[in-house]
């Protein structure tokens, strides 16, 4: 402190001994940046996280449609779907073709074989029903198609009839750009890749060594179709889910704290009924398990992939985990924020304000709220950094972002290259073992850089803003 | 609280001077203006090492506190009274502040020995801050070290009572925790040495009952007394006294109430044999404590020993536990517990409050902060020390409420012979309870001398400001003049004198050297160039 | 006394969340089909009538007009019964009084394929539950137990060393812990321990108390050991079809009701990795809380006050600041208690566990459709009152703890 | 009621406040607070009124009373009433029964109160405060101002010091920007900050500024009644003179009206014209200063007076000091409220509360010492005009 001014104070003391017009709020943000470039850790996440924003902008300005990441092995894979008509919703029905028998979803069976023989197929009709035709032969052709089934109550049946063939452009990739063979035979194109097994999910990274190419798959692949049939380029998807993460957590968490602002800041200074309702409210939210409940949401929902608002199918459940995180986390701002606005609200400034005729929106907006917002910055980037690895939680319980195809989100790929390794563990054991090390490390990397960047920048933020620490 | 009945007079207090160990006495070639001093500082300096710079809040302070004496320490805010009482026993949160160099003698124990090893400091170039490279194993040798003085033979009271007591233990606990650290072997002895089978006791219990019967007061506590000089246990005459005055009418209710108290007095084997560990313990902590002492008179440290020490209290811990775990069935904690609760409320009775047993039972948060600071007092008298440390005691008070306790602190002043360094902003209150002042700027001391003559003839321009800027009762129409300004950041203090941009007698060279201490009268020491009196013996 | 009308009505103010969030499910429930209402109520129709739960039936040959079906009356009884075509105030309150009553539903669809579950179709929800409930809890026990044992000291510690190597060590730790999600952490360590053992001794090695040679690697996966481990090579009475226990359900209490030590040492060994997996987050986020509200209470004027008083360093942190410090750790871990609950499905599902979350999980799976709608509202709930349980208990520890919330 | 040749700014009129006491299982209300417990006096223009007791005995609540940041139990406050308005009020008043029990309300049961009551609120409807519409309001708020203690929690730590100061004019609107900081600037002027620390945060600044800075901020929209809540309460002695000279000053200017609220009675005795002490929400002494401070006759006053300690070593004076502490404004003890700590205490006053009488021309008293024939001037002859003598304890 400089010497205060006064009546009867002499000049050379009264006039400041600082520049003539000093900007605080820049002394404020030096002052902030002196103490978090102290902070070793906060620095390595501020350059984490701003890399990864320019991944993610790379990835936005270059958009690849996220289906064709995908990429078959074999030479021609077609996709053939078994569509029922007249069975009531609900009842389970399955095709078997070569011993291989797969359930119905929703309405369909999806097979995916290799093009060449004509495929014997039978239908299991649940009881009561009987279906025709009941089996009979596919030829699998360029082109992915459909088969019609029908069922109808009652016993006997018609005798059965070619069944109608009818072709359609169904999802799924329909050009095959790269190949594998067993490793030891010889290669039988360019573009194909040695594997233990013949196992697309065990190609190895391949980094070549020449500067600019970075190699075919420098992540190497992950297997995640039912049928092994396709396999995916960690590296695109890592690139293309950076954006995908991003949005989702960010997304999230900004519409969380907003929520939880508003409710919390009125709850806090109206006080009274509104204060109790709205905290009971919060509450409730809060004893729901968080996770189960959005896995309710999303199921109850999309249960047989139905859409909401006329979105697109993908959209509608991007848009669904949203939402479902959501509803679960502005309780915990809600609180944080009420917490603070109850110790701003005793302060005397507040009253002073009130003395001179402010109105209460006046108050909240202008006083209450940018001084408890602090906390607020700081929870809401460590949970930035958390909404990834919840969406993992809920991939790894069989959610689905988008059925069948691979989608591109960081917590979506390292579930499934969780569960993809954890299936070779049992003959891991047996000492013959190949684990496809790179499925985890890769994409739980992306996910714990992340994440750990983010809290280290939010913490050394707080120690930085918090003058009690300013030591 | 307090609403009526005891005053100070009722229940006298042990009156005898506190022990003077064999390092606490004074220095034995005391000159004459060293008589009786028991807190010698010299030349301190404490520095607050924050992101803005170095803060100088004590810049070279000395001073010397005698037996029995109220010295003052008075100034405005960030003058740095508090830091210096608070730099006596190193209770400075560091980071961010550190003592950077001084002596605090107490008695031939230098409190700040090993010093000048625990940090060294990096001058950061460029900026005004400073890095600092801690010795740790150091600071908390150093930290040992000194709580084998605190609050045993220097005791701090501070300014806000409702937050310097622990809101989740009872008063008792807290008192009780005090005592157990500062006369734990004296209190088990005294609970061991208890007889409750004393053929005498029945009488005795008699008596009080007639006594009771009869409703005076004070015969009523003698008898109840005599009850505990018959099981040969004070404290238990004061629950005796308590069981007595709670049964109010039905004098009938008395006599079995007692003997159901004296169950606690009946030691199971148990129960004595952790006492006994638990004691042995406690006598272990006095050695350390005295290892400790002698390290500091000695300025040289004695790992050996404290190692030794510490071998023997881990083994003796081993011991309580087996003693812990086997009686848990026989509450062995709890003899010593309700032991601890009645010489407490010895204690609080001792500072005149008049319901100790509620107030005992009670948490701080549901005391008044008058209560509250009784008790404080209450605690840091407890170990009956040679010095007293009284960081604003009475400014978070009323005035009604301030007045009793300046009058109990002047009182157990007499009585206790505590030294007391009085520390506050409020003249007033030095003019009232102080024999000797000292006046603080900025960190350093401007003024000395015996509170008559520094309130007659002020000599420093501050102190004069000082006088002049009070507001005073029996001086209605006194127009108050003000000293222009406020106190210095002490970031980058003034050169010189640190008063000279506030003084209306500045004079060059006011900037340019600290002015020494000077004497003019009797003890009287001001720092200050208007002076030319014979520099002071420092 | 005070303290139990604080506690009292603490527990008061839980009832109209119980009841918000029954009211939530209720929203989910009835936003389903009615057929899958159906389905989750009274389980599979039977072989013999299969459109039980269909609108209409095909009945003559014309039918109503003709379309060869006509209006299915069975299912309006079903519906009478479950007061499905009352208003929904109705519905809601029979909704309630049968979550209140443990009517929970019918195991439906629960697809077993792949578990070696024995839940078959039809059966009550609630005793399925019932099954699987003890060994979550014993679980959970052991998890919070570590969490306890781990998170407050080190919070302690690297308050008391701010900037020391502990404290850097502690935050790292706790920054990876909110950064590795648990499935992952837990498969990594699976993974490690097979890599790592099979590296060193091979596959031939065995499970110490197998005679008949398991594979060793099965100790990490799975709740019991396998059937061949056992004598004659078959499970005992006692433990149906290797998956539930009796008569306590918890794991190791069985196995040592009757005798077995080797079982119960083998089957707590079973719990240790995914309850430290499990404790790993929650400690992470505790430890933070831990830190900065033992930051705080070191700053207060009553911990200057006790070295003041000349009390021990070490005391003064362990009681006056520690103490003080612990209603923060309560409160938080109150509130974390959901996360951590959320925890179990994705943990019992990599170890192979067979506890409520497993059954959960794998119901809810929906690479595998239909959901089993029953099942997961039915754990769904299950949670829910283990979480208010929770609430009330750490309400009663913070007034046990402090004072000023006891003596209002 | 008090005979002031200046207009009236601001009259309370048998203000209450009761804050509720909840406990129990469903916290039902189990009792009430009485902070303010009936409490009237006038503020004249251009003068300063002083208001003292210990903590807790409801200064501050008085203080926001007078400005409606609380809303009372019951009683009203009245801004600039016109004159026979004032006379009015006082007759009716007079009219009713005097009770500690809430408004007057309660026990008028003669017809004479009945309308008496009657008219009061009619007149309350027209001019009491606490019946303004939030639009009136607004208006008024301009004129009321307050100075409160704490110089640190009292500026929001975000906003700079020229929007601090310059907020109550742009919720009134005043002005348009540029003129709003011109006299932001002249304002810190007139408190004595320099102008060129407009660009600050308040954490920059000590004590003694900070509350220079509220200062500032309370005069933005000229007002003509100051509540000072404590201001140099948490000042260093020196800094507080510099205040209190500034305050002064600026009441000679402008001529406004203070309440200055304060435990310290030295500082009270330098700023104020009348002084009214309070205890327990009641107030037991109202006099003008000089006759309060050298003929004290309240129990309670004449202890304050005593347990003030005084600069100057060589003045020994025998005191009175009280024993105990203030009882909880939750629990008052009945009868008169100081009987548990009065030294001259005698039987009635802890069954019967004393009325508030006129001893000498603007002293009022409320004590059994001084028993009241009727609160005439005439029948003040008759009671003991210096106070008898005290048994110090």
């Amino acid at each position: 402190m400089t010497a205060s001014g006064g009546a009867n104070i002499p000049a050379a003391i009264a006039t400041p001994t600082r520049r003539h017009r000093p900007s605080p709020r820049l002394d404020q943000w030096k002052r902030t940046w002196h103490f978090l470039r102290r902070n070793g850790l906060a620095l390595f996440g501020l350059a984490v996280i701003f890399c990864l924003i320019g991944v993610a902008v790379y990835a936005l300005t270059t958009p690849i449609p996220w289906d064709q990441l995908t990429e078959c092995y074999g030479t021609n894979n077609q996709v053939i779907t078994f569509h029922e008509i007249g069975l009531p919703v609900g009842l389970a029905w399955s095709v078997t073709i070569q011993n291989t028998t797969h359930d119905n979803v929703g309405t369909d069976v999806n097979f995916s074989l290799a093009s060449g023989p004509a495929y014997a197929y039978t239908v299991t009709p649940p009881g009561g029903f009987n279906a025709k035709p009941a089996s009979g032969q596919v030829a699998v052709a360029e082109t992915p198609q459909t088969i019609d089934i029908k069922f109808s109550q009652g016993v006997g049946g018609v005798p059965v009839s070619p069944p109608a063939v009818s072709s359609s452009a169904s999802s799924g990739p329909l050009s095959c750009t790269v190949c594998t063979y067993p490793t030891g035979t010889p290669s039988p194109g360019p573009n194909c890749y040695a594997t233990p097994k013949g196992l697309p999910s065990l190609i190895n990274p391949t980094i070549s060594l020449s500067p600019l190419v970075a190699g075919p798959l420098p992540f190497g692949a992950l297997t995640v179709t039912p049928e092994n049939a396709y396999f995916y380029n960690l590296f695109n998807g890592l690139l293309r889910g950076s954006d995908y993460s991003l949005l989702i957590s960010v997304s999230i968490v900004g519409v969380g704290a907003m929520v939880g602002l508003v409710v919390g800041a009125v709850s806090g200074y109206w006080g009274g009924v509104v204060d109790e309702t709205l905290m009971r409210l919060v509450d409730i939210f809060l004893s729901i398990p968080q996770i189960l409940f959005v896995i309710i949401v999303i199921a109850v929902v999309t249960e047989d992939y139905n859409t909401v608002l006329g979105l697109s199918p993908l959209a509608t459940r991007v848009f669904l985990l949203i939402i479902g995180f959501m509803v679960v986390w502005w309780p915990f701002y809600a609180r944080l924020v009420r917490g603070q606005v109850l110790v701003v609200r005793e302060q005397k400034f507040v009253e002073a304000a009130r003395a001179s005729g402010a109105s209460k929106g006046r108050i909240v907006l202008r006083h209450i709220i940018p001084n408890s917002m602090y906390p607020i910055f700081i929870q809401m980037s460590l949970d930035v950094g958390t909404v990834p690895l919840l969406t993992a939680f809920l991939v790894f319980l069989g959610f689905r972002i988008w059925p069948y195809v691979y989608f591109p989100e960081w917590g979506t790929i390292s579930a499934l290259a969780t569960q993809n390794v954890l299936g070779y563990l049992g003959e891991c054991a047996t000492g013959t073992c190949s684990i496809p090390w790179w499925q985890l490390f890769f994409p739980g990397l992306a996910l714990f850089l992340f994440a750990i960047s983010v809290n280290f920048l939010s913490d050394g933020l707080r120690d930085a803003l918090d003058p009690r620490l300013r030591r | 609280m307090a609403t009526s009945g005891a005053s100070v007079a009722e229940y006298p207090v042990p009156t005898e001077m506190p022990p003077a160990p064999e390092v606490e006495g004074p220095p034995a070639a005391a000159g004459a203006s060293d008589h009786g001093v028991v807190l010698d500082i010299r030349d301190l300096k404490t520095y607050f090492f924050t992101y803005d710079g170095v803060v100088r809040a004590l810049d070279g302070v000395s001073l010397k506190v005698r037996r029995g004496e109220t010295t003052g320490l008075v100034g405005e805010t960030g003058c740095g009274k508090s830091v210096t009482a608070f730099s006596v026993t190193r209770i400075i949160p560091d980071p961010p502040g550190r003592v950077i160099s001084g002596k605090v003698m107490f008695g031939k124990a230098n409190l700040l020995w090993d010093l000048e090893n625990e940090a060294k400091f990096i001058p950061i170039k460029g900026t005004n801050r400073v890095k600092i490279k801690r010795s740790f194993r150091r600071i908390r040798a150093s930290a040992e070290r000194l709580s084998s003085i605190r609050g045993k033979s220097i005791a701090t009271i501070f300014q806000e009572p409702s937050q310097a007591m622990n809101p989740i233990f009872s008063v008792a606990d807290q008192l009780g925790e005090a005592l157990i650290l500062h006369e734990g072997t004296k209190v088990i002895d005294e609970l061991l040495a208890a007889n409750p089978r004393s053929p005498d006791v029945g009488a005795a219990i008699e008596a009080l009952v007639v006594a009771a019967q009869e409703g005076d007061r004070d015969t009523m506590r003698a008898k109840a007394m005599a009850v505990g000089a018959a099981v040969n246990l004070t404290s238990f005459g004061r629950q005796a006294f308590y069981i007595a005055r709670a049964a109010g009418a039905d004098t009938e209710s008395i006599r079995p109430s007692v003997l159901r108290a004296m169950k606690r007095l009946r030691l199971s084997g148990f129960q004595r044999g952790y006492l006994a560990s638990q004691r042995r313990l406690i006598a272990f902590h006095d050695d350390l404590n005295q290892v400790h002492i002698n390290e500091m008179v000695e300025g040289k440290s004695n790992r050996a020993g404290r190692r030794r020490l510490a071998r023997r209290t881990s083994r003796e811990r081993m011991t309580r536990f087996y003693y812990g775990i086997r009686g848990v069935h026989a509450r062995v904690d709890k003899p010593l517990k309700e032991e601890l609760f009645w010489r407490v409320v010895g204690l609080l009775e001792g500072v005149s409050i008049a319901n100790p047993v509620q107030v005992a039972r009670g948490y701080p948060h549901e005391l008044s902060g008058g209560m509250l600071q009784r008790v404080m007092i209450a605690m840091s008298l407890s170990a009956e020390p040679a010095v007293l440390l009284a960081d604003e005691p009475t400014t978070a008070l009323d005035v009604t409420i301030q007045a009793q306790i300046l009058e109990l602190m002047r009182d157990l002043k007499t009585r206790v012979g505590t030294a007391i360094m009085l520390i506050t902003h409020d003249l007033a209150v030095i003019a009232e309870v102080a024999d000797r002042v000292c006046v603080m700027y900025a960190g350093v001391i401007v003024e000395q001398g015996p509170v008559h003559e520094v309130f007659r003839r002020p000599l420093h321009p501050y102190s004069q400001g000082l006088l002049a800027s009070i507001p005073r009762v029996d001086q209605p129409n006194k127009e108050l003049s003000s000293i222009p300004g406020s106190v210095p950041d002490l970031i980058r203090p003034p050169p010189g004198c640190r008063f000279h941009p506030r003084c209306a007698y500045a004079m060059p060279v006011c900037k340019q050297a600290r002015p020494p201490m000077t004497s003019e009268g009797p003890e009287h020491e001001v720092a200050c160039y208007l002076y030319k009196g014979p520099v002071a013996p420092e | 006394m005070q303290m139990w009308i604080y506690v009292v009505r603490r527990a008061i103010l839980l009832v109209p969340i119980i009841i918000g969030v029954m009211t939530i499910t209720f929203a989910l429930v009835s936003s389903l089909p009615v057929y899958d209402q159906l389905l989750a109520h009274y389980g599979q129709p039977p072989k013999l009538r299969p459109w039980l739960y269909q609108d209409t039936v095909p009945c003559s040959v014309l039918g109503e007009n003709g379309t060869g079906m006509c209006h299915n009356f069975y299912r309006d009884q079903l519906l009478d019964k479950l007061g499905l075509n009352q208003p929904l105030p109705v519905q809601w309150g029979l909704y309630m009084i049968r979550s209140f009553t443990f009517q929970w539903g019918t195991v439906n669809n629960y697809s077993t394929a792949g578990q070696s579950v024995p839940i078959s179709k039809g059966q009550p929800v609630t005793t399925v539950l019932s099954w699987f409930l003890p060994y979550t809890l014993e679980l959970a026990l052991l998890a919070l137990a570590i969490i306890l044992a781990i998170a407050i000291p080190l919070g302690n510690l690297s308050a008391v060393y701010r900037n020391r190597p502990v404290d850097q060590a502690s935050r790292v730790m706790s920054f990876s812990g909110y950064a590795i999600p648990a499935f992952l952490l837990g498969s990594l360590l699976l993974i490690g321990i097979v890599l790592g053992v099979s590296s060193v001794a091979g596959s031939v090695v065995h499970s110490p108390w197998c005679p008949n040679g398991e594979p060793w690697y099965n100790e990490f996966t799975g709740s019991w050991p396998q059937q061949l481990c056992f004598p004659n090579q078959q499970y005992p009475s006692w433990l149906k079809s290797g998956v539930i226990s009796s008569p306590t359900g918890f794991p190791t209490v069985d196995a040592a009701i009757h005798g077995q030590w080797w079982l119960a040492l083998d089957s707590l060994f079973r719990l240790i990795l995914p309850a430290l997996v499990i404790a790993f987050g929650t400690i992470a986020s505790l430890l933070r809380f831990v830190r900065n509200s033992m930051l705080e209470v070191m700053n207060l004027d009553f911990v200057r006050t006790a070295r003041a008083k000349g009390v021990p360093e070490k005391t003064v942190i362990k009681k006056h600041a520690g103490r003080n410090s612990l209603n923060v750790t309560i409160t938080v871990l109150g509130l974390t208690f959901a996360f951590f609950i959320g925890g179990f499905p994705v943990i019992e599902n990599v170890f192979r566990l067979n506890g409520v979350g497993y059954i959960l999980a794998i119901s809810v799976n929906m690479a595998n459709y239909p959901i089993d709608f029953a099942l997961v509202f039915g754990s769904t709930l299950l949670f829910t009152f283990i979480l208010v349980s929770a609430n009330i208990i750490v309400d009663v520890l913070y007034a046990y703890l402090d004072p000023r919330v006891r003596l209002g | 009621m008090d005979d002031g040749s200046s207009p009236i700014v601001v009259s309370a009129r048998n203000v209450r406040k009761y804050f509720p006491i909840r406990a129990g299982l469903f916290s039902t209300r189990i009792g009430d607070v009485r902070a303010v417990d009936g409490v009237s006096f006038d503020v004249h223009e251009g003068e300063t009124v002083g208001l003292v007791g210990e903590s807790g005995c409801g200064k501050t609540t008085v203080g926001r009373l007078l400005l409606r940041l609380i809303d009372p139990s019951s009683g009203h406050t009245f801004y600039r009433p016109p004159a026979e308005v004032e006379e009015r009020l006082d007759e009716l008043y007079a009219r009713l029964p005097t009770t500690s029990e809430g408004d007057g309300a309660a026990k008028a049961t003669s017809a004479d109160a009945k309308a008496a009551l009657k008219e009061l609120d009619q007149l309350a409807h027209q001019y009491s405060l606490y019946r303004k519409s939030p639009r009136q309001m607004r208006t008024i708020r301009g004129k009321l101002q307050i100075v409160f203690q704490d110089p640190f929690s009292s500026l929001s730590p975000r906003m700079l010091i020229r929007d601090i100061i310059a907020e109550p004019m742009t919720i009134h609107h005043a002005g348009s920007r540029a003129e709003r900081y011109r006299r932001v600037a002249e304002l810190m002027r007139d408190v004595g900050l320099n102008p060129e620390h407009e660009w600050r945060f308040p954490h920059e600044f000590s004590g003694g500024q900070r509350q220079r800075i509220g200062i500032a901020r309370a005069l933005a929209l000229r007002p003509e009644f100051i509540v000072l809540d404590e201001p140099t309460s948490a000042l260093d002695v020196s800094v507080q003179a510099q205040i209190l000279n500034i305050l002064k000053r600026l009441q000679a200017e402008q001529r406004l009206a203070y309440l200055f609220i304060s435990h310290h009675l030295s500082v009270v005795r330098a700023m104020s014209q009348r002084v009214i002490v309070m205890y327990l929400g009641q107030v037991v002494e109202r006099a003008p200063t000089e006759e309060l401070f050298s003929r004290p006759l309240h129990p309670y006053t004449q202890a304050l007076l005593s347990a003030i300690p005084i600069p100057d070593p060589d003045l020994k004076r025998e005191r009175i000091v009280l024993k105990g502490d203030v009882p909880s404004p939750a629990a008052p003890p009945s009868g008169c409220r100081f009987h548990t700590r009065c030294p001259a205490v005698m039987p009635i006053c802890s069954t019967l509360e004393p009325v508030t009488i006129q001893v000498r021309p603007g002293h009022f008293v409320a004590c059994h010492l001084y028993p009241a024939p009727s609160a005439t001037l005439e029948g003040a002859a008759a009671v003991p005009s210096s106070p008898p003598p005290l048994t110090a304890a």
